[in-house]
């Protein structure tokens, strides 16, 4: 009896742990608006969304420490990097008439919840969906007039890739790498398309379910490749390369913005990562601005990750956006798709967006060099 | 299906495809060892594996001082760097896996048959200590720094042997065969045997089940925990979700190889190792879990007990 | 005595004539029905809309778990890749509706036929092995149809199917992004359909097999019970529910990728089961919704969420080792095997 | 009685690694009659069981139900053949009902499946209502009618034991295999089960007994088989059996009553 009674009441302890112990909060004032952060919170992909959302808070307590009459709140909508969450999590921010603008981070649960923001009409800015078909006016997946992202779609940045990767290498043959992420794998294609007669063969290791990359270094000794190029993320990409070193391979290491991380040089081995080529649309948090990358150490206790300067660039949009007056979101959406928009990065470069919600000008790629273990900027790509 | 790779590097995939075995070998331990006490799948100890991955590059950049950049070291300092970071790795897995039994197990034994339960329960903890986990490191990956420089020692057939793979090889072989001998031989490994073979006949023989189960958690944990060493000095990153890749491999190549008896997470483990290599040789990297999942289901249709399976199976009527 | 829902639901159940059990069904069934209205209440589910949440995951997770049950709670059959006949039907649905006109209720029976197809050929090579094999076993089964999927460029490898179809609009309701209450109907009835069939099926001679198979699979043979068969049965009925799921979800989300259908579904799904009761319907139902549910409701605490699913799945399963309500005890009840009439 | 054989073993032997537990036995089981097989502990009694009805597949030799061989039969085939059995350590469903028990017996000569039951057609009803009313019969004629509705996991252990014979009944076998069925019970059940072991032969079936109690099995036996590490070493009648030098001194050796 003594038993039951006490299982009833861990019943009772569990519900009210769930509905009454954490009372929403809700309190919002009319002056204030949201902007949205829709990506993997937590789960297995809760890294990139760790990384970019710092950016977010950042460029938030910034904007908030100005005293503006328009103070902005966070809606964080973690879908877990799941496309089966995406659509309830975007549904869930559409819902919330304070969110006046969104960040999502991955291009599968953009897709997914692209129908609620559309339905709703609230502008996208995307730190890192780059996947092409969000801005292919002939796609089903096509974002207009929604969505916008300040990164390099994969169709951009793949012949730049592919260029830095070749580079002053006499007779290429290339090897290409992917993590079967999509991503990944659209980033592959377009740099297979640049590459031409160049591109030998291609191996697939799916992110983060790989530790042991010998079978694919097998393959590139095999092919005798000179320029192994990886379209993943970091960590994966350090691991990679690590073995791919120790295992004794000279050539050209090359890889895409996944890889930008200042993480990137210290996991793959100051000596393995020497002189390993990146490409990217943007730049790391440290090099675009060591004054910015002060604060969020000390906010975070933590470095920068990939899509940190997007995400914290994003933001600054829409911050940028609050401030010129526009507050609701029928005026944030109209404000970016204007042809009079313009944005100063975090790097210094200006950049405006075409009306399929991609950048415009292709002279956004730049390209860096890993050298004694830190990320160099190289100049454009 | 391309064969040339395969022909190409043979010696090279085969040598670290049995290297990348042995790391699966010693974390199929955890799993066998439990199996063969509780017939329970410790679905928990991945993140036992996990723990003592962690649990190794703190010992060598908090204890030691030594950071991701740091160089490698020689003679007696890299001795005992490495035995304090394998007596760390073994110890914070071995006690991890204890607690998980007392935690997510001992209560249930004692409560219901039903077998489910333990599981669901160890799938709680697993959740809790990935997620804790990734909190405290914020979802970053964890790199190493190389304290064991990547000498090689002499190239055969085309395959270089380099000593931290050697290093792996030669020391899982001798925990089996300690392993081997301290569950055949010794009182305590006995008291496991009778467990394993008979658990209620055990109970009445006045066996002291807890401490025999703890004893096996402890034995399975250490393995483990091991497994988690050898993985940093060969693989040298660690990240909040490595258990569940590592440790669904190593319940592959326990079951591939008959679960429950350690010759079978041995010849399971080096069996997975190389149709992972192999197959990623020849049909690419992205099928080679397939493949091994194939070849999983094909054995088990032709010997279901596993390579070396003791026959569970066959009905006690 | 301390208040316990299964005895008392069962006893009230067990005590009723025929026309005070239709009345009872009808208000739980008017009740289901009527959930949407609870927008806005305390179970307002604070970053998700609430109607939507009823759809996906709560009404889409309780389906699945419905047919798991039958699997892992009747039959005792452990299986660790339930989301292989998910993806199934939601590939079926993504496929069909890009190369055929079918629209989603069409689709609808061919997802379930190749869900149960792709169950009996797993079943056939599979169900000779037993308990802990049987579950690594259809874990990698699992993982075969997800990865697969992914490096197969036919069905969009990594990217999956955007811009499947939503169902036409039928009986006057439509179907589409603000519809949330329509689609959440749908997938009760079909929750409901499910459980009439289960509740058919358990108190008859599939439902007897099924258990002898579960409490002692060698006796029940000696005893005649065709074991091979009915836990091929359990198998493919499973599928079909799995698979009804995956067309119903994949027309909703109209985006589907391999990534949705990795391996913790199927743990989720089977936590899902245990934690409310194996075997009892009205235990899984419970514990599917409670655990669906208690996420999103606790969203606002987004990072550590998970960790407090994985204390809640701990710390009930040692309070409550056989699940909130477990199998309910038929004896006094009187609720013997072929009683309902 | 008559000499018509229901169930005959022809030279069946059974191995097990180096062992082997049953060697060359032929045994025969004639209609209506209760046969008892006895012998020491690890004679192989229960391996006969078990090679009759499936379990084991014999290393050698021939098995015939009513003329029939059973080779390559699946265990559940062979139950429906007409074979039925109990078990020496009581193996109930022991979170059904013991009605329920009993109909999942009767089951096994039913027609309609899955779809009937989910259609609940006329013959699955018809199915249904028969296989209640049948189990009803069976366990009132073991006498345990009014624990129909009770957990057999809950029933004394008597009760348990009888419920497993009216289980086996269930199947309409034509012969039953009782693998001791009065294991741990007093003189005055074992008595009563006795007579009931009597009142299923009288009803019908033909029994084959394993038992320790030598009183009982004299009692009620209509003959007597005696197997002594994996052979049969006498087959007659218990008054014959009881005399033989070669069982005598089988039994010397170990204790009659050792279960």
């Amino acid at each position: 009896m003594n038993k039951k009674i006490k299982a009833s009441a861990a019943i009772v302890a569990a519900l009210a742990l769930s509905l009454g112990a954490f009372a929403a909060n809700t309190a919002s004032a009319a002056t204030t608006v949201k902007i949205a952060y829709q990506g993997p919170l937590t789960g297995p992909e809760a890294q990139t969304g760790t990384d970019s959302i710092r950016g977010v808070k950042l460029a938030i307590k910034i904007y908030n420490a100005t005293n503006p009459a328009v103070k902005v709140e966070i809606f964080e909508g973690d879908d877990q990097g799941d496309d089966a969450q995406g659509g309830t999590v975007g549904a869930g921010i559409a819902a919330d008439d304070a969110v006046i603008g969104v960040l999502t981070a991955y291009s599968g649960p953009t897709i997914a919840a692209l129908p609620s923001y559309k339905a709703k009409g609230i502008a996208i800015v995307s730190p890192s969906a780059t996947r092409a078909s969000l801005t292919d006016p002939t796609s089903k997946d096509y974002g207009n007039p929604v969505f916008h992202r300040i990164v390099s779609n994969d169709d951009l940045q793949g012949p730049a890739l592919a260029r830095v990767a070749t580079n002053g290498v006499k007779d290429p043959t290339v090897f290409v790498v992917d993590d079967q992420s999509s991503y990944s794998v659209g980033l592959t294609k377009a740099v297979k398309l640049a590459l031409g007669t160049a591109f030998q063969a291609g191996d697939s290791a799916a992110k983060g379910a790989v530790s042991d990359f010998s079978a694919t270094i097998a393959k590139i000794k095999k092919e005798k490749a000179n320029v192994v190029i990886y379209t993943g993320y970091y960590a994966d990409g350090a691991k990679f390369l690590k073995q791919l070193r120790d295992k004794g391979y000279k050539g050209v290491y090359a890889a895409g913005d996944g890889v930008l991380n200042s993480q990137f040089p210290k996991l793959a081995g100051k000596k393995q990562s020497e002189g390993a080529r990146l490409t990217a649309p943007t730049v790391p948090l440290e090099v675009a601005s060591p004054k910015i990358t002060a604060m969020f150490k000390k906010d975070f206790k933590a470095d920068p990750g990939v899509y940190t300067t997007e995400a914290f660039d994003a933001t600054n949009i829409f911050l940028q956006g609050i401030k010129a007056g526009k507050t609701t979101r029928a005026d944030m959406l109209a404000y970016l798709n204007s042809a009079s928009f313009s944005y100063k990065n975090t790097a210094g470069i200006t950049i405006k967006f075409q009306e399929s919600g991609d950048l415009s000008g292709s002279g956004l790629m730049n390209q860096f060099v890993v050298k004694g273990g830190t990320i160099k900027l190289n100049g454009k790509a | 299906m391309d064969f040339s790779v395969l022909t190409d590097q043979f010696a090279s995939l085969t040598f670290d495809g049995i290297a990348l075995g042995f790391i699966y070998v010693l974390i199929a331990l955890g799993y066998t060892m439990v199996y063969g006490v509780l017939r329970l799948i410790n679905f928990a100890n991945s993140e036992v594996f996990m723990l003592g991955s962690f649990a190794t590059i703190l010992v060598a950049t908090k204890l030691f001082n030594h950071t991701i950049e740091s160089d490698p070291l020689t003679g007696f300092k890299l001795v005992y760097t490495m035995t304090a970071m394998l007596v760390g790795a073994m110890i914070v897995s071995g006690v991890a896996s204890v607690i998980i039994e007392i935690v997510a197990y001992r209560r249930l034994r004692s409560r219901t048959s039903n077998r489910l339960t333990s599981l669901i329960s160890a799938i709680g903890v697993s959740i809790v200590l990935a997620e804790a986990v990734r909190m405290a490191t914020s979802s970053a990956p964890m790199g190493s720094p190389r304290l064991l420089d990547k000498t090689i020692l002499a190239t055969v057939w085309g395959a270089d042997i380099r000593v931290d793979t050697l290093l792996v090889i030669v020391f899982a072989i001798i925990l089996l065969i300690v392993l081997d001998l301290f569950v055949n031989k010794s009182r305590l490994g006995m008291g496991i045997r009778a467990v394993s073979m008979d658990y209620d006949t055990s109970r009445l023989m006045g066996i002291n089940l807890n401490k025999i189960i703890s004893t096996t958690f402890l034995i399975g944990g250490l393995g483990t925990g091991a497994a988690s060493f050898f993985y940093i000095t060969v693989y040298e990153m660690t990240r909040f979700s490595i258990g569940f890749e590592l440790g669904l491999a190593a319940f592959t190549a326990a079951v591939l190889g008959g679960i429950g008896n350690i010759r079978g997470a041995f010849a399971g483990g080096i069996a997975l190792g190389l149709i992972e290599m192999y197959a990623s040789a020849v049909l690419g990297t992205q099928w080679r879990s397939i493949t091994a999942f194939v070849i999983l289901i094909l054995v088990l249709l032709f010997k279901p007990n596993g390579i070396f399976g003791e026959s569970l199976q066959q009905a006690r009527v | 005595m301390p208040f316990n829902l299964r005895d008392t639901g069962a006893t009230l159940w067990a005590n009723s004539n025929k026309w005070q059990r239709y009345l009872i069904a009808g208000v739980i069934i008017v009740g289901a029905f009527a959930l949407p209205l609870l927008e806005g209440t305390f179970l307002n589910t604070p970053r998700t809309p609430f109607v939507s949440v009823l759809f996906y995951p709560i009404g889409v997770y309780v389906l699945m778990a419905l047919g798991l049950n039958v699997v892992v709670g009747k039959s005792g059959l452990l299986d660790l890749g339930y989301v292989a006949f998910y993806a199934v039907g939601a590939y079926t649905a993504g496929i069909l509706s890009m190369h055929t006109k079918l629209n989603t209720w069409e689709i609808l029976p061919v997802g379930i036929a190749l869900a149960m197809l792709s169950g009996f050929v797993l079943g056939a090579a599979v169900l000779r092995l037993r308990g802990d094999y049987l579950a690594i076993v259809t874990l990698g089964f699992g993982e075969i149809i997800r990865i697969t999927a992914l490096n197969s460029s036919a069905v969009g490898g990594a990217n999956g199917i955007s811009n499947i179809p939503n169902p036409p609009t039928t009986f006057g309701f439509t179907f589409d992004l603000e519809s949330d209450r329509n689609y959440y109907w749908v997938v009760l009835i079909l929750i409901i359909i499910t459980i009439l069939i289960i509740r058919g099926l358990s108190a008859r001679r599939p439902g007897r097999a099924w258990e002898s198979i579960r409490q002692d699979e060698d006796v029940a043979e000696l005893m005649g019970v065709n074991t091979y068969k009915y836990k091929l049965w359990a198998f493919v009925f499973g599928a079909s529910v799995g698979g009804a799921a995956g067309v119903l979800f994949a027309s909703k989300a109209m985006f589907i990728a391999p990534n949705i259908f990795n391996y913790n579904i199927s743990i989720l799904i089977l936590a899902f089961v245990v934690f409310g009761g194996m075997g009892n319907i009205w235990g899984v139902v419970f514990g599917a919704v409670l655990l669906s549910y208690i996420p999103e409701r606790i969203r606002f605490i987004s990072e550590a969420r998970m960790l407090i699913f994985g204390l809640v799945l701990i710390i009930m399963m040692n309070l409550r080792p056989d699940g909130l309500l477990p199998r309910k005890k038929r004896e006094k009840i009187g609720i013997a095997g072929g009683e309902i009439k | 009685m008559s000499n018509q054989p229901v169930l005959e073993l022809k030279n069946v032997t059974m191995q097990f690694g180096g062992v082997k537990a049953l060697n060359q036995v032929n045994l025969q089981v004639n209609k209506g009659e209760i046969c008892a097989l006895i012998g020491p502990n690890g004679a192989g009694k229960t391996t006969v069981f078990n090679v009759v009805t499936g379990v084991y597949v014999p290393t050698d030799g021939e098995i015939l139900f009513n003329g029939k061989s059973l080779k390559g039969k699946n265990r559940h085939k062979i139950t429906k053949m007409g074979i039925a059995r109990t078990f020496q350590n009581v193996r109930l469903f022991g979170e059904m009902t013991s009605l329920e028990n009993v109909i999942t017996a009767t089951d096994v000569h039913n027609k309609s499946g899955l779809v009937g039951s989910i259609l609940n057609t006329p013959r699955s009803r018809r199915e249904e209502k028969a296989g209640r009313e049948k189990a009803h019969e069976i366990l009132k004629f073991m006498g345990i009618d009014h624990r129909s509705d009770q957990l057999a996991k809950n029933l004394p252990y008597g009760d348990q034991r009888r419920l497993e014979i009216a289980r086996a009944l269930g199947t309409s076998p034509e012969i039953v295999l009782l693998d001791e069925p009065a294991a741990g019970f007093n003189p005055s059940e074992k008595k009563s089960l006795a007579e009931l072991i009597v009142k299923i032969r009288d009803r019908g079936y033909t029994v084959l007994l394993i038992e320790h109690d030598m009183s009982l099995i004299m009692g009620i036996s209509d003959r007597v088989a005696v197997l002594d590490f994996g052979e049969k070493i006498a087959d007659d009648l218990p008054s014959v059996v009881q005399n033989n030098p070669k069982v005598i001194e089988a039994y010397l050796g170990v204790p009659a009553d050792a279960s």
